[in-house]
């Protein structure tokens, strides 16, 4: 079983997630986050005084799921998620050992 | 249950912690009760071209109706709605604790948010107390011309022992400025000071700072007269454009300056590293409170129905806030490109400080004017003040001690006769008020500035004036008050 | 487009919703309303000894001038001006309902924010309705000692059909005081109250509980007179310690009883696992906005300009309100080693209480003592209610019940002639005044925490007062409303 | 220190910069400065039946008392009297802009936060200043019936150079009117508008929408006269209804139109997908407050003491408002299965609008029902527009068009002979009332809708009206201003 | 070592902490995060329109362990935050190659 | 490629970035969360009722990496988030098998 973490834009979360569920992939944890990477931020102005925001507030995905719809749920978020400019953020793959359902102790593949 | 309940005033064990604690707050206040109901000392006065009347709807009264009795009665009436507008001002200027809690609130980080309200809380607290039981008759007894020396500990009884109604509206309204003038500091001085310093502090101005400056242009309306009032050309201030902002105003720059900045307000190269406020929402309802309160400060300030000139005050109070508005919005614009929400709200707060002096001697355009440059200054004069290192969380220094003194100098400028009063030099009445405006300028900054570097320093160097680096860090409000301002998550805590 | 738009007044199927709706909504109203036009039942009174008269200006009228019509004139001045007074304080009271909305939003749970406000927009709404309909006359209708029996749905015409405009602003300022004695109820009844069923007893509190209670001390102001008036020593409650805040809280009380604490209050081992509000700021401005409220409350309780009295009753009510803050404050700081801003505002509305029955008949040194009292007591009774597992979320319960009945018992003391009325113990006055306002304060609490008891009760066991454990769990903001306070999250939105 | 912070104001670059702004702001302002002065244009009149008169109280004038004079002195009073409410109802009314600024921003997402309030405040500022130039001689100047042409840039001199104060306080009232009728677009274009493209409608609105529609029913309150006012059957408007609310909605019906809806507010089969405000304790504060305002906005219309009247409109406004919360909350929930609180909230300031034309000419019973059906013609109005796919993210073209259509309506329904004017349908009346009013509320929304559409379509296609996608959603906080409502997070800063 | 990450219900945190305090287990990290998965969300009506709440507010707990105490953990948390109804969450197991105490610079099991 | 995930103190935050951008590491993702450690939190009153802070706020890094700079950016953190304090934090690292950068499609070494 594989994790994906998906950092996308905020307007994104949307279309991202229906596409998911259009490829029959149901379950996934969403949280707030900032990130730092190539888009630099921009610098703004405060009172005269200028500061760089460079920390960009986007949105990070979790999705456990099966080794063999990974690579589908890859190609989904990646086209779902992209606008083509700097920013659009990044997907990362590691594995899962295991994995429970808490309401009715299933594990394992049949859990997620 | 109900016994149960009942049981919570006679719990013995508790009573006795709490009649300790309440014998230590009041001991003094009890002592003096029955002496002072029975010594009602104040020699009070109402003022002099209102003569005191019976009700004049009152049918026990059985003397015969006069020409005489009927005038007076509507001498009473003149009088007693003026009493209820000066009030109705107090109330409004009272409001204005709310607003500056939430500007400066709004303007600071989410983690002295709580300290930052503690602050307004308690200033207005401290000083409603102390300016009751000392600061008025500092600023209105008998006086030598620096301070009074009469009316402390006000009863509010006449000499013949019967409550003098101006009194208690007169003092009510003195008190919502002082502790207007108190609360400026706060903002200048958000995010690093002690709690307890700043109420020393508190006490401090209301009981020392501000009522003797008050002294010197407005102890004659009541029983004082400071030699700014005796000046040949009288000093102009009609609200307090100086007497309670650039008061407020110059202590804040003593505390800031005594303080230092803010931790992480300047980068390792000196420039300026904006720490942005946490809601301006707050901020913007804050000033919104504040312009109302206004309504009370200026026009509130003829504290009679006076010809209905309250209105025209009314309208140069808001003409002057709506130019610093429009014009801090358009200085911002034009300086850093893009329109300044922080700036634009300071705009109006700096119009309507600068108007608070001369708004009963200016005409409408006059006042727009006014307002017009004081937006521009105000937006020039936060941002040198940044340059200096002279770290203002709120602008407080710029908006209240630098608009102030602009407001007061523009009497000097935009005064006209047909207002009453004299001619300023842009009417052809010469520098004559321009003069005495710079006079009283300079006098207030010496005593506010001096007085306060001086307190604040006694302060640091006893009981310490700025929190640790940590505190400082973790924020005012856990380390000082054990409590966060927003305990729970906004959004969440349901599932 | 415009037609369109237009559309949407002539769709008829939507009219049919909307007129089914209404009808339901209007029905006897809507078939009163021509008997009503033309029976204007009530009798109402003027106050006494104000002369109804011409307007002073009118020139059409030709009569010619005489000594008496300009008398006549000035008595309606004073009249007319008192109306305003009552109005103006009228609506600062009618703010108190946003102040009171912040302070139980504030010190409450986010997931339960829009059902407090709905409450708080509710019990304004329905009780301004049942008070004019019902509460009015019970209270203020001419009476048997103990409850009124004329002047329900209130018309405001006189006997002659005329509007009388006297009791359209008495109507306005009670509907206020009844809503602000309803709306007490709502913070102790927090996060875990059914909506329907806080609408029930919102209803029964100003048809029923308030009015009733009102009509014993206050119900001669109008057509009234009750038995709490008409004892050898009148019982002094100028504003409502007892009338209004007592009677509130002491509903809550019965309320917070019936109810139970919110699960999760109490720890296993029986302590108290503190429960705290999601935003101080919220309710700092409540408390403030209260405090204004309050200067409607107390010295519009004059209703009329009363010889310029109210300036004297808003700075005893101020004086009282800052030794409150204060001495609540210092209580909380030795207690508990930290200045608690929870504790520091309800010692605010303390004070505020405490200081509403005597307000009139003390004088400030006595106000002052009053508040700093007031604050102490509040924290005590804070820590007992906690103590007795009385769950009261914003401390209602202790600040208008405990401090309402304080403030009732100083005007026995503290009481000076002077000031119109008796002298009180602590003046020579004896026992007297205090022994009528201890039957005062006692009859209140039977009649208030008794009819309350039995509505709370009677609701329980049929459609219910709490809601499910889950709905607690979850919130009742998405439970009962299907909406969140903060649908989204505070500082991200954007890219 | 002292000489570093002196040397602000002496610092020669910068003040270069800044009196280069300055003069860019003041140019024609200075220049007329002293020609202003010189020269009073304005030719003033107090209202007829007001004699002006020597202060009552002053005891310089020697003259001898007389029936006369005494009589005079009252009419004095009276007059400032009137005065000094007409200005309080101003503040109140002033207030309702930080009410508007809540409800919007509660009402829309917190990434536009910022861009709301500082259209609230811009719209204040900028309309208060063209107003006093041009939009009050538009709408109060001699007239030729359909415009006013005189009473531009008000100095408040009379035709001796002496200051008028009636003029200031009928300006000031004035003023805040129309920032009410200017802001209560910005609701209905919010999180989508370019800022500069909402200044120069809110330009256009305060100097030719909204005066010359006011002219017509108003005018002849100062120097005008409209032809709505010299119908056979006068058209009844007393504080705005359809004058000020209905202009407002119609301009923001115009302003949606021509927008387009907020992308996202509809899904791709056609269907709302509701965008939730993300704040409903900040919208609930906003209610409150512009409830208070109404207080100020009804009952000071009477704009002087008028025989009391005031508290009778402050008891109809009353009603009105609870009744349409009432039915607009029991409507939404028959409708949608839930008590919704923005419903709610919708409700009261449906009653409010709605009771604002007919507030001085109906009685309590009418009130209550005119305002709740008000609230139940407010629900379906949000219903259709939603439907009719015209984007409206507060309600306003509902609240304020729609409703405002209704209370003007209503009043040819209900009004009573014996409240002033004539009686209205239900009451006996026949149908001129009703008449006159249909054609009043045609005419009001060809002219402001038409007039509105035109500017917002040459705004459109000249500088643009709505910002680009991208800006869209990253919201217009960031991309227009620089600035997030809320910068930092909200619970945690600290460690 | 092992990582467990858990979704759970918010009122639940304070069952499961205690529950996991009790169990020796005295390090977490919890963040705020919202959830898409079988528990579908319920439909609410905003102004008369219709929407889906199908991200529900969950908690997320991170707690990092040694490999033997792992399946303790796991069912200390399925025990406690466990409802039985739809919507009581997840756990992922995943594996740690290194932990570092920051204050000490200790490293490996020691430093967990 | 490993993943790097650092619970540290909030202030720390602007320093640890700085740090980490001059050793060339320039992307990462910032979320807050609440931690529970050996800094027990501390006891505070509310309205006399004593309670126990044991969630502190704390801010968590991730750091996705390729294998041969992990160490120095283990070392830069430790150094940079360090106060010697109790409640410093932690460092957590684990593998990764895939990233892919949306914007461009690209994936491993070259996306990060
Ligand atoms: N090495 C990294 N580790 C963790 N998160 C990263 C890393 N690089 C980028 N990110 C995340 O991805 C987001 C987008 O990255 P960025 O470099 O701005 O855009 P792009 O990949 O489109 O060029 C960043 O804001 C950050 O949250
Ligand atoms: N495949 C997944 N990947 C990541 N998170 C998931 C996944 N499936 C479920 N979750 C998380 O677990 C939560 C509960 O899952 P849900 O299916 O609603 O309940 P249950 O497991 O009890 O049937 C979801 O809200 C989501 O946060
Ligand atoms: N086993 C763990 N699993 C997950 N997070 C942990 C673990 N132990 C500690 N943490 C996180 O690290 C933070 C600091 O840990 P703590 O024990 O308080 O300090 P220190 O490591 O300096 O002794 C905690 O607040 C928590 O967020």
């Amino acid at each position: 079983m594989k994790k994906i973490e998906a950092i996308i834009r905020h307007f994104k979360l949307e279309d991202v997630k229906a596409a998911l569920v259009a490829a029959s992939i149901e379950g996934m944890t969403v949280a707030e986050v900032r990130g730092f990477g190539r888009q630099k931020g921009h610098k703004e102005t405060y009172r005269g005084a200028e500061y760089i925001v460079d920390f960009m507030p986007k949105v990070k995905l979790e999705i456990v799921l099966s080794d063999d719809i990974v690579d589908k749920a890859i190609q989904v978020i990646q086209e779902s998620a992209r606008t083509g400019n700097i920013g659009d953020g990044k997907i990362f793959v590691s594995k899962i050992d295991e994995v429970i359902r808490i309401r009715t102790g299933e594990s394992g593949e049949e859990a997620i | 249950m109900k016994s149960g309940m009942l049981s919570v005033l006679s719990d013995i064990s508790i009573l006795r912690k709490g009649g300790l604690i309440l014998l230590l707050l009041m001991g003094g206040l009890l002592a003096t009760q029955s002496t002072f109901a029975d010594d009602p000392a104040a020699e009070s006065a109402k003022p002099e071209e209102v003569a005191p009347a019976e009700d004049a709807t009152a049918e026990e009264a059985e003397e015969p109706l006069t020409l005489d009795s009927v005038n007076t009665s509507i001498g009473t009436v003149v009088f007693e709605v003026g009493l209820l507008w000066t009030c109705i001002a107090a109330f409004l200027v009272f409001f204005m604790q709310a607003g500056f809690a939430l500007v400066e609130a709004g303007f600071t980080r989410s983690k002295n948010a709580v300290n930052i309200i503690m602050k307004n809380l308690m200033d207005f607290s401290i000083g409603s107390i102390s300016f009751w039981l000392v600061g008025f008759g500092l600023m209105f007894g008998a006086t030598n011309g620096y301070f009074g020396t009469t009316d402390f500990f006000v009863s509010g009884l006449d000499k013949d022992g019967n409550p003098d109604n101006w009194t208690f509206a007169f003092l009510l309204f003195q008190t919502v400025f002082a502790a207007t003038a108190a609360t400026i500091v706060s903002g200048a001085m958000a995010e690093r000071t002690k709690f307890v310093s700043y109420l020393v502090y508190t006490i401090a101005i209301t009981v020392i700072v501000y009522p003797i400056a008050g002294s010197w242009a407005w102890g004659g309306l009541y029983h004082g007269g400071g030699w700014l009032e005796n000046l040949d050309t009288p000093f102009i201030d009609f609200a307090g454009s100086t007497v309670v902002h650039s008061v407020g105003g110059w202590a804040a720059l003593a505390g800031a300056i005594v303080l230092g900045a803010r931790k992480g307000k300047y980068r390792a190269d000196g420039s300026v590293n904006p720490i942005m406020g946490h809601s301006m929402p707050l901020a913007a309802l804050g000033v919104f409170i504040l312009w109302l309160g206004w309504f009370g400060f200026n026009p509130g300030s003829t504290t009679s129905l006076d010809g209905g000139n309250f209105a025209r005050v009314a309208v140069t109070t808001n003409l002057s806030a709506v130019g610093g508005c429009v014009s801090a919005l358009i200085t911002g614009w034009i300086m850093f490109g893009k329109p300044d929400v922080s700036l634009a709200l300071n705009g109006v707060l700096a119009g309507l400080v600068s108007i608070t002096a001369p708004c009963y001697n200016v005409s409408p355009c006059s006042s727009l004017c006014i307002g017009l440059i004081g937006g521009v200054i105000c937006v020039f004069s936060v941002v040198m003040f940044d340059k200096m290192k002279i770290d203002d969380p709120v602008g407080a220094i710029s908006v209240h001690g630098v608009c102030g003194a602009w407001g007061t100098l523009s009497a000097g400028l935009f005064a006209q006769e047909v207002f009453g009063g004299t001619n300023g030099l842009f009417f052809g009445g010469g520098t004559a008020q321009l003069v005495t405006q710079v006079i009283g300028i300079v006098a207030y900054f010496v005593w506010a500035f001096g007085a306060s570097l001086v307190i604040f320093l006694a302060i640091k160097y006893t009981i310490g004036l700025r929190v640790s680096e940590e505190e400082e860090l973790r924020g005012l409000d856990i380390t000082e008050h054990g409590m966060h301002a927003y305990p729970y998550l906004q959004h969440v805590e349901s599932n």
